[in-house]
């Protein structure tokens, strides 16, 4: 694959968003993959946490939208505590979550869609704590 | 000046630094007072087992340069001291000096090592980082090559100064040189320019919270000790816990270092080559087995650097894997290490026998002391500024007081013997400078 | 005379005592042939030791020591002393090392220790025989120092000697001093101007009264040895008087010769006579450029500058010859860049620059007054793209070295890039960010973030033009992706290489050069700022690439050194000197071959080899190579040897 | 001691067991969790956007209601509560700007200052009650039963408001240790077990239950210790999944530590409400003589 950088990319509004709703400095990461290393979501998602913030700092929107680390993310927060530049990547991965939640109709799990035997066996704080990570 | 100059140097520190600019003043033709806190001066060096680029054993390179300051009749070595009080100024500084107790007159003793063969107690050995294998006895020298190579006691274990019992050493000392009744004792001296040279210490395996605190999670400095021919095992490479030998071996680079957020913002300079040495060193030791290194940047940036990493690598098969490792535990037998390499993308999951922490190089925390009674200004992390970080990279500000080595910032072996040479240099000037001067008035 | 040897043997300790059977060694030798005298103590260094041997010495009459404890290199010295103090002469004692090649290696054998001791003893016993009573030399000593290059390295240097109260001339190859630091916009870590720290430096060495500067002066020839060179210095003369000179620039208009600014690294064209920095940073003069004149480069008579110069200042003297007597010599060349065009998959183009062309575009006293402007059309690029390792880590094709400085300035320059360009964006490819000095990890990190570059891990496979921008292919290994930026503008941290003339220069002073041809030092750790040859030093990126702190602490290592040379009267060299034998000699010259030291020469009118005993260092390499045994070395020639081994084959011949 | 207690939605339906063993519990060592009279969701997950107040302001009402109670302080039992309380208030009080914007939206409220502070019911226990006071208070000791603590996430991270050392928490080992137990050291005792994704990712769930549950039983434990309701359920619950995944698992039973410390008092075991584990694990308790 190939990334055809420009000031347009890598100061784009895409960057800003997730800088802005994450409070975040991408810039602060430098790429060590401790957050990587040590992700218990890890094996299941297609591109690592750090490299979802590599491709955000190259403001790679289309490339991230196609991604399912943010959405397999527990928000567990181990690679926060470890970051060693205190990037808290945790609030990374909820702006990207947020950055399409927040457009109509991409929830993820829907309230309505749950199935009758799932609701019975769940816990409420499962049910509750799932439709506000993964719904807008 | 009007005043008269004291044409003497002393040198707080005892290792390659100190070493190093002792000699180069001593050479000089002036006066020099090496002050040292533990029995022997030698530094971190002679703690190594061999030396990058080139893998010279300290004991090859640095143990002659120890005899000659031993030797030299214009180096004054005052092991087993501390400074105690500085006063005065350029020119004319009066020092006094704390010599701590012994227990044994060392201008009886011989240094014959009959009373250490003998002594019935045992404690860890700073020397050998206090490692499992290789304990001292409590009259000791902390080891073969000591300079001067006399012994002390350790008021702490020795059992005749807590208990008041054993005695032994009296007893079999040839030149009767043991005094269990010593006590410390201040010296005055005066001096024309100081150097400061009090070194290192590696940053706490313990800081590292996610890093499990377990007997084969070691630091860069206890792995020296194993990897060293003469030292705890011989040379014999054994994991602390059972002493077996590590098959499958991890370094992990910038631990506490270039870490802002937890630990030290700076990088430690050395940690890059020193575990590729080790790397090699236990892959000649151990040829079955297999080194891997997780690294952020590689930094071989001196002269021949580069070329030595890229040996360790196609010669001595070393993997490296790019990433900070997170997470480390024991599991069974073996540790298990949760890493990254972030050019393939891939988490990396290590099974070792043996994982080595480069933690990060702090200042010698014994230098507090030091650096408070000259007033010496420090950054953040206690690291002595020179004042000026280009011109004046050897002078702290301070008139006549001058730095060397790591106790300014890391650095490695070439550079704290250039930069001990610079403050040799700037003494050297002021010393001939004022007596040309006074020859020419 | 009968020899009347005495042996000593040391227990050291157990050291020796545990595996040698000290008492039946000294029974055993007491008879040896030659030996009057044995004795044994637990430390012989010790003083009640050394009184015993003082005693032997005077009450047997002895002749010659043999010393027999731990290695010469610790007490050989301790014992030389003794003996001279004795009235012995000290070259007739000899250490026989017991401990270091004997009881250690052979611990918890007693019988074979026992008895290679005794080998070992009986050997040294036999060279002691034929031991002669030598005098050291002694060697005068010019107390003077010739420094070569007037960079930051080369001025510390000399502050440092000069402060140390003796006289040092700095030569420099350029009109002015300060070297690459001149060239420079700001420094990295504390972004001072260069030119405020060249220009202290340059103020305190022009005000020292000890140092002498001789601009646009080079070395020519060089004979001597340590103490005691003598050099030829060749300095170009000035043609334009600067006390006359109006700086009308009459002279600038009417020169017709037209060449590459080499100060504003051929960003712009300059005139022969032209404006050249002057003296201190800020200052400029008029200079007519020896090497880009008619005058010099075709033995042309042009005089259009001296026609039109109404001020008179215009001369055309001969170049001035100076001869002078140098105790030692400090090589502080400095370095250079890498030419850009030997990397060919990067496009030869305007745009293009290197590392120092990029630093005289940010300089204010630069080509552009300091705006950021491209060479091609004069546009201020709004993307600029910086290549690290531009032929360094490049063991295939150009060098296998890291240049140790490009991460630091790269990071600098781009920093200072977008202050000037607050909407720029620049990009950073390397391997990996080196950034290993005080202060360094935190300013790439606080440039990082605060000017917003974007580091890329990858090298850049190719730059080619593509109408308006610079088409830079290159890769993230990280994301493991290809990354392609459309550029305004390209810099090429080109690897840092030893100046031009370098190799030359070391050739003529007999100093060896790593395989790039920087200087090599002695050892690597313990001997950082000497050569091998003796009364030469270095300094700074003459020897490798290094930074401005590290050179310039370096440079002041490499003076302590001087000044501890000079603080001797005179200089005593060991006497342990090749001879030769001229009667023997045949003057083939195998022995000048295999010198490391330039000690041995052939005479050319006696066709005999004539040793210089002051450059010697006794190594024993042209023993070895003489065919006829003429040149042998004092106190270990070929008898000695074949002498010792006859002990040695002899004791070990029965062995099964 | 009487102290306002915070149930949150899980304590008063799935997590009963939680709720009626720690009230009791607690009160053997003489603290009164009293029950907030009116408290709504703490929204269960903190929200880690900066740029949205709103899901601040559930929290922060419950806090209110502690200080309604005259309280300065608010105990909770489950770990994800605590920290979206305690995070929601950390929040309230390091942003000046933050916290009027807040109050702006509680202006039916009584006033506020951030001046509650959240306690989880460990903290309690090791900073207020001490370790000797519940090793006194034990009658039968829970000796040869071998306990693997398990924190996962909400109790320790960020380190800001972490209940103990953010690597290495001991807090529920001295409790535990004190109860008699014969405690496990386990890594993966911080490890998250998938939490949330529980709902729509059961797999991904089930694999990290699995080397959670494997790690403690392969260093020697019989049942795990938590204290949050959602660790419970991926633990517990779905161990079914992890058995259909995985080969040779064997269960193994959850429990929170407030149910050790009821058998520990000697409390009647219908406190523990075994009967809302998933894994029973009753026959493992009387198999240790703890229960009848």
């Amino acid at each position: 694959m190939k990334i055809r950088l420009s000031r347009e990319r890598v100061r784009g509004d895409f960057v800003k968003k997730v800088e802005m709703i994450s409070g975040q400095d991408l810039l602060q990461c430098y790429q060590c993959g401790k957050c990587s290393a040590g992700c218990p979501a890890a094996f299941e998602m297609d591109i690592l946490p750090s490299h979802v913030i590599r491709l955000a700092q190259m403001g790679q929107e289309e490339e991230l939208a196609q991604a399912n680390s943010y959405w397999i993310c527990f928000s567990c927060q181990t690679c926060t505590v470890r970051c060693p530049r205190g990037v808290d990547i945790a609030k990374i991965m909820e702006a990207l979550r947020l950055v399409t939640l927040r457009q109509k109709n991409r929830n993820k799990v829907e309230a309505t869609g749950l199935p009758p035997e799932l609701l019975a066996e769940l816990p409420q704080i499962a049910i509750v704590s799932s439709l506000r990570k993964l719904s807008g | 000046m009007s005043r008269e100059m004291e044409t003497k140097a002393l040198i707080v520190g005892g290792g390659v630094a100190g070493i190093q600019a002792a000699l180069d003043i001593a050479d000089g033709g002036y006066q020099v007072i090496l002050v040292e806190r533990t029995p022997s001066i030698g530094g971190h060096m002679v703690q190594l087992s061999e030396v990058f680029p080139t893998l010279d054993c300290p004991q090859c390179i640095l143990t002659p340069k120890m005899v000659m300051c031993g030797q030299h009749p214009n180096i004054d070595i005052k092991a087993y001291c501390e400074i105690e009080s500085v006063t005065g100024e350029v020119g004319n500084f009066t020092v006094k000096i704390r010599h701590k107790a012994t227990y044994v007159d060392w201008d009886a003793c011989t240094g014959c090592g009959q009373c250490e063969q003998k002594c019935p107690t045992k404690a860890p050995s700073e020397f050998n980082r206090e490692l499992a294998f290789g304990p001292r006895k409590a009259i000791y020298s902390p080891f073969a090559q000591a300079v001067p190579n006399k012994r002390v006691i350790d008021a702490d274990h020795c059992l005749k100064l807590t208990k008041d019992k054993c005695g032994v050493c009296a007893k079999v000392c040839p030149t009767q040189a043991i005094r269990y009744d010593m006590e410390d004792w201040i010296e005055e001296v005066k001096v024309g320019a100081i150097i400061v040279a009090t070194g290192y210490e590696l940053y706490k395996k313990e800081n590292l919270t996610e890093y499990a605190s377990d007997p084969d999670v070691i630091d860069g400095l206890e792995f020296e000790r194993i990897l060293c021919p003469s030292g705890p095992t011989a040379g014999v490479i054994k994991r602390p816990s059972d002493g077996k030998e590590p098959l499958d071996i991890v370094f992990v680079q910038c631990a506490g270092s270039r870490d802002p957020d937890k630990h030290f913002p700076y990088c430690s300079r050395v940690c890059c080559m020193y575990c590729c040495k080790m790397a090699m060193l236990y892959k000649h030791a151990v040829p079955d087995g297999q080194a891997y290194i997780f690294y952020i940047d590689v930094r071989t940036d001196g002269k021949m650097y580069e070329e030595f990493y890229q040996r360790g690598v196609e010669e001595d098969r070393i993997v490296y894997l790019r990433g900070k490792v997170s997470k480390i535990f024991r599991q069974g037998e073996k540790i298990v290490v949760f890493g990254m390499d972030t050019l393939t993308g891939k988490r990396v999951e290590v099974e070792a026998d043996l994982v080595v922490l480069a933690m990060a190089m702090i200042p010698n925390p014994a230098g507090e002391k030091v650096k408070k009674i000259l007033n010496l200004k420090t950054d953040e992390f206690g690291f002595i500024t020179e004042s000026h970080a280009k011109l004046h990279p050897v002078e702290t500000g301070i008139d006549g007081i001058f730095v060397a080595g790591t106790a300014q910032a890391p650095k490695d072996i070439p550079e704290t013997v250039a930069q001990a040479g610079g403050a040799a240099s700037k003494v050297l000037s002021l010393f001939s400078g004022y007596e040309r001067n006074k020859a020419c008035a | 005379m009968k020899p009347r040897i005495g042996v000593f043997v040391c227990h050291c300790g157990l050291n020796i005592a545990a595996s040698v059977e000290v008492s039946e060694v000294v029974k055993a030798i007491k008879d040896y042939p030659g030996v009057v005298h044995a004795q044994d103590y637990i430390y012989m260094c010790s003083d009640p030791g050394q009184n015993l041997v003082r005693k032997a010495i005077r009450e047997h009459n002895l002749t010659g020591l043999v010393m027999s404890n731990c290695s010469p290199s610790l007490h050989e010295r301790t014992f030389r002393n003794l003996a001279k103090s004795e009235g012995l002469n000290p070259y007739l004692v000899e250490v026989a090392n017991i401990r270091e090649y004997c009881s250690w290696p052979h611990q918890g054998d007693k019988e074979t220790a026992t008895k290679k001791a005794l080998t070992i003893i009986k050997a040294t016993i036999e060279r002691v025989k034929r031991n002669q009573a030598l005098t050291p030399l002694v060697v005068p000593l010019q107390k003077r120092v010739l420094v070569l290059g007037g960079g930051v390295a080369g001025m510390q240097t000399a502050l440092d000697i000069a402060e140390g109260g003796y006289p040092v001339t700095i030569l420099e190859k350029q009109a002015y001093l300060g070297g690459r630091v001149r060239q420079l916009d700001h420094t990295f870590v504390t972004m001072e101007k260069a030119k405020d720290l060249a220009g202290e430096m340059i103020d305190r060495t022009l005000a020292q009264p000890n140092i002498e500067v001789l601009t646009t002066a080079q070395i020519e020839g060089i004979s001597g040895y340590v103490g005691n060179f003598e050099v030829q210095i060749r300095r170009q003369s000035d043609w334009v008087d600067p006390e006359k000179c109006n700086g009308c620039e009459a002279c600038i208009k009417a020169c017709p010769v037209e060449v590459p600014s080499t100060f504003d690294r051929g960003l712009v064209m300059r005139k022969a006579i032209d404006w050249t920095p002057g003296a201190r940073p800020g200052e400029k003069r008029v200079f007519l450029d020896h090497q880009a004149c008619v005058r010099v480069t075709r033995q042309e008579s042009c005089t259009a500058c001296q026609e039109v110069c109404d001020q008179g200042a215009i001369t055309y003297p001969e170049d001035e010859q100076i001869t002078q007597m140098y105790g030692a010599i400090v090589v502080a060349t400095g370095h250079d860049l890498y030419r850009k065009s030997a990397l060919t998959e990067y496009a030869t183009d305007p745009d293009v620059l290197d590392a120092l062309q990029f630093e005289r575009l940010l300089s204010e006293d630069g080509p552009t007054g300091g705006k950021v402007l491209r060479p091609s059309d004069g546009k201020e690029p709004k993307e600029v793209v910086f290549v690290q390792c531009a032929g360094s880590r490049d063991p295939d094709k150009h060098f296998p070295y890291c240049s140790k400085i490009c991460c630091m300035y790269t990071c600098k320059e781009a920093r200072r890039y977008k202050e000037k360009v607050p909407d720029g964006q620049a990009y950073v490819f390397f391997i990996d960010v080196r950034s290993t000095g005080k202060g360094y990890e935190e300013f790439v990190k606080e440039s990082v973030q605060k000017e917003r570059l974007l580091y890329l891990k990858g090298k850049v496979s190719k730059i080619a033009r593509q109408g308006d921008k610079l088409l830079v292919l290159g890769g993230d290994t990280i994301t493991g992706h290809r990354v392609e930026i459309e550029a305004d503008l390209v810099v090429l941290a080109m690897a840092t290489v030893p100046s031009p003339g370098a190799k030359e220069l070391a050739r003529l002073l007999n100093v060896n050069t790593d395989p790039y041809g920087f200087i090599q030092e002695a050892h690597p750790k313990l001997a950082p700022v000497e050569t091998l040859t003796a009364g030469i030093y270095l300094a700074g990126t003459s020897q490798a690439p290094k930074d401005i702190p590290h050179a310039i602490y370096q440079a002041s290592g490499a003076a302590s050194k001087i000044l501890s040379l000079f603080s001797r009267k005179e200089l005593i060299h060991e006497p342990l000197v090749a001879h030769v034998d001229t009667e023997i000699c045949a003057g083939c010259g195998y022995c000048h071959d295999n010198c490391a030291y330039q000690a041995v020469s052939v005479d050319p009118i006696l066709k005999k080899a004539v040793v210089n005993e002051a450059l010697c260092e006794g190594c024993g390499a042209c023993a070895t190579a003489c065919p006829s045994g003429a040149i042998q070395v004092k106190n270990l020639d070929s008898k000695q040897v074949f002498d010792m081994i006859s002990v040695v084959t002899k004791d070990y011949a029965l062995r099964p | 001691m009487k102290i306002p207690y915070y149930p949150g939605c899980t304590l008063k339906t799935k997590a009963k067991d939680f709720e009626d063993s720690a009230i009791a519990a607690a009160r053997v060592l003489g603290i009164e969790m009293e029950e907030l009279p009116r408290w709504n969701c703490c929204g269960t997950v903190y929200s880690l956007s900066s740029d949205d107040l709103i899901h601040q302001l559930a929290p922060i009402r419950n806090l209110i209601r502690a200080k309604e109670q005259e309280s300065d302080r608010l105990v909770t039992l489950c770990s994800m509560c605590y920290n979206t309380l305690k995070r929601a208030n950390e929040f309230f009080l390091a942003d000046e700007e933050k916290r009027e914007r807040i109050k702006r939206y509680l202006d039916d409220e009584i006033p506020y200052e951030g001046d509650v502070r959240v306690v989880q019911l460990l903290e309690l226990l090791r900073d207020e009650v001490s370790m000797d006071a519940i090793k006194e208070a034990v009658k039968k000791p829970l000796t040869g039963l071998k306990v693997a603590p398990y924190y996962g996430c909400m109790l320790l991270r960020p380190a800001s408001i972490g209940i103990d050392d953010v690597e290495r928490p001991t807090v529920m080992e001295d409790v535990l240790r004190a109860l008699g137990a014969d405690v496990i050291d386990d890594p993966y005792k911080t490890e998250c077990c998938g939490a949330y994704q529980t709902v729509s990712q059961k797999d991904v769930v089930a694999t990290c239950a699995h080397s959670i549950l494997t790690s403690a039983q392969g260093n020697g434990a019989e049942v795990i210790a938590l204290s949050c309701p959602l660790c419970d359920f991926n633990l517990d619950n779905r161990q079914k999944e992890v058995q259909e995944r995985f080969n040779g698992f064997h269960p193994m039973p959850v429990l929170y530590f407030t149910q050790l410390m009821a058998i520990a008092f000697g409390l009647d075991p219908s406190v523990c409400r075994f009967e809302l584990s998933y894994n029973d694990p009753v026959p493992l308790l009387k198999s240790k003589g703890l229960i009848e």
